[in-house]
């Protein structure tokens, strides 16, 4: 069963999804979904350790050879975004069951949880694949449930939010499928190692830089990169706080994966940074996504979209370490991925905690809230550090390696804008902070609870495993090396 | 046999044409129906059965049959519903050429 | 045009249009489906949709500069993109020189059906086929999380009475409409069941047939009404269908993981690979089959029950 | 090359009609509308590269040597299904929020949110 | 002379595109799209002959039936629903009972 790991990764909560349906209890079905999801976790372990053991897999669907059937090919890239994906999910979904109980209807669990597993399949599909046609296919299974889930929100504007991520979504979609009949007009395959073969003889026609130009968009659009990013902050803030915990964890990270495979693995690095000034257009991007939505994020009232506008802010970084094409850049970025996702998860499962307790996450509720409910704050403070990149946080890795990578490469302005953002993020984290701890308790609400230990378990489980990585930087910085160096076609 | 189907497919395009030019010219709604609701059917059969004469292989013809005999069936019923929708919802045809002019003018902006 | 009435008409005449362009084009089964689909399910889904939000566009306020500024630039950038595209329709195109010819020159002993469409989509990317059919999955499931009804068993009685009065009068109305329907019904089905189970030789498959025999269904919900159709199919039961398809899809899958074959390798189904090839076509365009009949009925019955829904309100409300 | 390409550049522009609609227009039914217009030409573009002059459909019959390409086709009639399943959810969406805001005009529920906030 | 009737087709479905775009009433649309169904089944079986592959008329048996549901679905879900009078007769009926 070991060799068939790469497709039962996603077809166990695929085929997990419909039989949910035949669970009637939603206690139940929570349960279902919850061992499904621990089960992908496990495989996603298991072929982590394959993949640094013993280099890339491949694993042909229908037994069809690559550019005739479907293929799936993990290296150390997907490997670890596998990981991160069902990681977070399992966790996740730990806190579903109560966090789920005062945000959605009754009659509406079980349809969640599908929901929920269709999503995760999705995006695992969308790593796990080696087919750019499969990529789009699985593109929209995690999309369409996405939309379907943040609908969900108890807010009316839960529905708007998602209509314009629907949109947005789509038109970036058909994007990426617009880019995809470019490339297979030019080349006859569809496979991307295949595609990478084939592309360099025909990189100097229009058709492939229209091909590229493209790709980039659509993803960029999926990605919320700063001009396109209008989607991202109400979807987040509206959805039920477990979807925005899930989605702000993983979303855009899959959307990040894309990216670096396509302009890495398929166009090939030299054509992706000379055919166009990529290098310099998403520097700029990057750095103006990291102040504009910093400053948005200060200004918020709502906690939960300061904490969507700190998502753009991270995704600017992540596009910084990317545009660096260094394999030090590369690195950051791999490991600003794993990293956000450890941090985010934390701070919307705190969030969750909270909507639990009061109803409400508007910045003027929290008053108080630090010694009533001293866990999840405590959680919050530790992620917020995190955001700011506090020695001994994970945060602190990824910006190390970083400005590491701008330094390599003499950008030492970028540098210092850098270390600017991270100081606009002190300010916004320190306003939760002084609401939380140095207000008083609003009247009339002295006797709120600490949250139920099912949710401070997951909540607490994240805020570790943010120290833990931060201290103990091993295991994520080789995978991350691993993945970078082999993108780079450097062996180590 | 070709020179039959010819026939039969000119005759059809011809009625065919006279349908659309009746749907384009006439000047309301029941006159405008009334012109396709006649052509159409006999169109359609016309073209079908010179089709079938080009000497196709049994399959086949038992599919244009199936064509033919489904258009027979749902075009006339089509236009039925159509014209006493119309009917009920009290759009009165037009009865005479000054009214007619009127009408087009008032509801066509 | 600012009557949504009459674009969503215009929508059905382009999907019409671009039907016939795919059957010039070659693409029969494509056509095949965009007829159903475009011309038929989606406006269909479009007006039920109107007849709840309303017909009418409000006139002001666009934003064409920006919009305008933003397709311009798209659009040039695809002609600059087309400027070194090969010529359509040369046979020494990439697209027709690479992995084209193998699905072309050897399905027929690989696979063993004629049609080449099919053999593609059910064996080489049947994996594309099942995510197809994942996809429809969600957008029932999608739907029913958006715009599910919840019905007492109170409501249910109520509508069974109402099933007995209805019965009463159905008779004197339109009696043409429902005679005809009633006699083609049965047809609509047997051809649907054709285009299932011919979809190996001619044009057709498991999705063209589940959206006909969904259309089926959804012509008689709208001659006989919502609550006759809803005596007929249970809800709770349709949506296990759904399941059923996409476990009976993915299930052939799994015989072939239990088999020691890859995911989805037919020939682990028979120890003759043609035979196999054949079975495993079968059993998964039947997944298909039963997955989209039953997703288009779901969509179509909350559509239509949601309105039902509304109306009753305001009565209640007036 | 006016024979060669006129036919892309048609569905260029067919394309860019419907990516006009979804983004000028305000009307919430209109964009789907656009946004189905804007991946019908997509299907569009990717059926006229599978043609080969000369071609017939691409189901083996005797007696014939050339058929157009059926990759294409079989990426479309995933795309379809795609479609379709984005504008059925895409209107579900917009009932509810006409249920919800009383409109479904964009500006409309903008400023009721904005009320709200 | 399949040409000839193609082009006759053709000719006739721009004549009934015009009609849906000018209207005037619902019911003109509603009758020209009627009307170009028709002429796509037509032109669907004459492509057939034309590209000497008539097998595929399944294609056109569909357009036939998907127009006939459509016009009934268009009928039905327009504002002046044919079918309004039932629900007026099933409440006056309530009422009495």
């Amino acid at each position: 069963m070991l060799t068939h790991l790469p497709i039962l990764q996603v077809i166990v909560p695929l085929m997990a999804a419909p039989l949910c349906l035949f669970l009637t209890r939603s206690r139940l079905v929570w349960l279902f979904a919850l061992i499904v999801s621990g089960l992908a976790f496990l495989i996603s372990s298991l072929l982590l350790q394959q993949v640094m053991d013993s280099g890339t897999i491949s694993y042909t669907l229908g037994g069809w050879d690559a550019p005739w059937g479907i293929e799936y090919r993990i290296d150390q890239l997907n490997a670890l975004l596998l990981l991160i994906i069902s990681a977070v999910s399992t966790v996740v979904l730990f806190a579903a069951h109560t966090s789920i109980q005062q945000e959605i209807p009754e009659d509406r669990h079980t349809l969640f949880y599908i929901l929920y597993l269709l999503s995760l399949a999705g995006m695992l599909g969308i790593v796990a694949t080696a087919d750019a046609f499969n990529v789009f296919v699985f593109l929209e299974i995690s999309s369409l449930s996405a939309y379907a889930l943040i609908a969900l929100g108890k807010d009316r504007r839960a529905l708007w939010a998602a209509y314009q991520y629907l949109i947005m979504g789509t038109i970036g979609a058909t994007f990426i499928l617009i880019g995809i009949g470019l490339m297979y007009q030019m080349t006859g395959t569809l496979n991307m190692y295949d595609l990478s073969q084939r592309l360099p003889e025909v990189d100097n026609t229009r058709t492939v830089f229209a091909a590229f130009t493209f790709v980039i968009v659509g993803v960029c659009l999926k990605l919320a990169l700063f001009p396109l990013h209008l989607w991202l902050p109400n979807a987040y803030a509206y959805a039920p706080s477990i979807v925005a915990a899930f989605f702000a964890a993983t979303a855009t990270k899959v959307a990040v994966y894309l990216l670096i495979r396509f302009t890495f693995s398929i166009f090939g690095l030299s054509f992706s940074f000379t055919a166009l000034p990529l290098q310099m257009l998403f520097v700029v991007l990057g750095l103006m996504g990291i102040f504009v939505a910093s400053f948005a994020a200060i200004y918020q009232t709502n906690v939960k979209h300061l904490f969507a506008y700190s998502s753009i802010a991270q995704i600017g970084y992540m596009i910084v370490g990317f545009s660096v094409s260094s394999v030090t850049g590369l690195m950051a970025t791999l490991l600003h991925l794993f990293n956000h996702a450890l941090m985010k998860s934390a701070l919307f499962l705190a969030l969750a905690a909270v909507v639990y307790r009061i109803g409400s996450v508007q910045l003027t509720q929290f008053h108080g809230l630090g010694r009533q409910m001293p866990y999840t704050m405590a959680a919050i403070v530790i992620g917020g550090l995190s955001l700011i990149g506090v020695p001994l946080t994970v945060g602190f890795v990824s910006k190390w390696y970083l400005i590491m990578a701008t330094i390599e490469n003499g950008w030492w302005p970028v540098t210092l804008l850098i270390l600017l953002g991270s100081l606009l993020a002190i300010v916004y984290v320190w306003r939760i902070v002084e609401a939380a701890y140095f207000k008083p308790p609003i009247a009339g609400r002295e006797n709120i609870k600490e949250a139920p230990l099912s949710l401070l378990i997951p909540i607490w489980t994240m805020v570790v495993a943010n120290i833990y990585f931060g201290i103990d930087t091993r295991l994520s910085v080789q995978v991350a090396q691993a993945a970078s160096q082999s993108l780079f076609g450097v062996t180590p | 046999m070709d020179i039959s189907s010819a026939v039969f497919l000119l005759i059809g395009s011809f009625l065919c044409v006279s349908g659309g030019l009746g749907i384009l010219r006439f000047p309301d709604f029941y006159t405008r129906m009334h012109a396709v609701g006649v052509t159409e059917t006999l169109a359609t059969t016309m073209i079908l059965i010179g089709l079938m004469l080009q000497n196709p292989d049994v399959l086949v013809l038992l599919k244009l049959v199936i064509i033919l005999l489904m258009t027979l069936f749902i075009s006339p019923t089509a236009s039925h519903a159509l014209a006493s929708a119309a009917m009920q919802n009290k759009l009165m045809p037009v009865l005479d050429k000054n009214d007619a002019n009127e009408k087009e003018a008032s509801s066509n902006p | 045009m600012k009557d949504l009435f009459s674009i969503i008409m215009l929508l059905g005449i382009y999907s019409l249009l671009s039907a016939c362009f795919f059957v010039a084009m070659d693409a029969v089964d494509v056509a095949f489906t965009e007829a159903a689909v475009g011309a038929g399910i989606s406006t269909l889904l479009m007006l039920v949709a109107i007849t709840m939000t309303g017909r009418e566009e409000n006139p002001s306020r666009h934003k064409p500069a920006l919009a305008l500024v933003v397709v311009t630039i798209t659009g040039s950038l695809l002609i600059y993109g087309t400027l070194d595209m090969p010529y359509f329709g040369l046979a020494e195109d990439p697209v027709h020189l690479h992995v084209a010819p193998r699905y072309i020159n050897d399905s027929m002993q690989e696979v063993g059906v004629p049609n080449i469409v099919t053999s593609v989509l059910a064996s080489y990317r049947a994996f594309d086929t099942f995510g197809e059919v994942v996809v429809i999955f969600t957008a029932g499931m999608g739907v029913l999380a958006l715009l599910s009804v919840v019905r007492l068993p109170r409501d249910i009685a109520k509508d069974i009475s109402k099933i007995d009065a209805f019965n009463k009068c159905m008779h004197e109305e339109h009696l043409i409409l429902r005679i005809v329907t009633k006699v083609l019904i049965p047809f609509i089905l047997l051809f649907a069941l054709y285009v299932q189970f011919h979809g190996d030789f001619g044009p057709g498959g498991g999705f063209q047939a589940g959206v006909i025999f969904a259309a089926a269904i959804i012509l008689y919900t709208m001659l006989f009404g919502m609550n006759t159709a809803r005596r007929v199919i249970n809800q709770s039961l349709i949506q296990l269908l759904a399941a059923v398809g996409v476990l009976l899809y993915g299930s052939v899958g799994i015989v072939s993981l239990l088999n020691g074959k890859n995911f989805l390798d037919y020939n682990a189904l028979s120890a003759d690979p043609v035979a196999g090839q054949h079975l495993g076509i079968l059993l998964i365009e039947l997944g298909v089959g039963i997955t989209v009949t039953a997703v288009m009925v779901i969509i179509f019955f909350n559509f239509a029950g949601r309105r039902i829904d509304q109306q009753n309100k305001e009565n209640n409300d007036s | 090359m006016i024979i060669g390409l006129y036919n892309y550049w048609i569905v260029v522009v067919l394309m860019m009609i419907g990516f006009y609609i979804v983004i000028a227009h305000g009307n919430l039914i209109k964009k789907i509308v656009g946004l189905s217009i804007f991946q019908t030409s997509v299907f569009i573009f990717y059926i006229s590269m599978a043609k080969v002059d000369g071609g017939t459909a691409p189901i083996l019959a005797e007696g014939i040597e050339q058929y157009s390409n059926p990759l294409p086709h079989v990426l479309i009639l995933t795309a379809i299904v795609v479609g379709i399943a984005t504008t059925a959810l895409g209107l579900a969406l917009a009932v509810r929020i006409k249920e919800a805001y009383g409109s479904i005009e964009e500006e409309e529920i903008q400023e009721k949110d904005n009320l709200d906030c | 002379m399949l040409i000839a009737a193609t082009i006759a087709i053709l000719v006739v479905m721009i004549m009934a595109i015009l009609r849906t775009i000018m209207g005037p009433t619902l019911y003109d649309r509603i009758l020209a799209v009627n009307m170009f169904g028709t002429k796509t089944v037509l032109l669907i079986s004459l492509l057939g002959f034309l590209m000497g592959r008539p097998e595929f008329l399944d294609i056109a048996i569909v357009y036939a039936l998907i127009n006939f549901i459509s016009v009934i679905g268009v009928l039905h879900y327009s504002d002046a629903s044919i079918f309004k009078r039932i629900d007026q007769q099933k409440k006056t009926m309530k009422k009495n009972s």
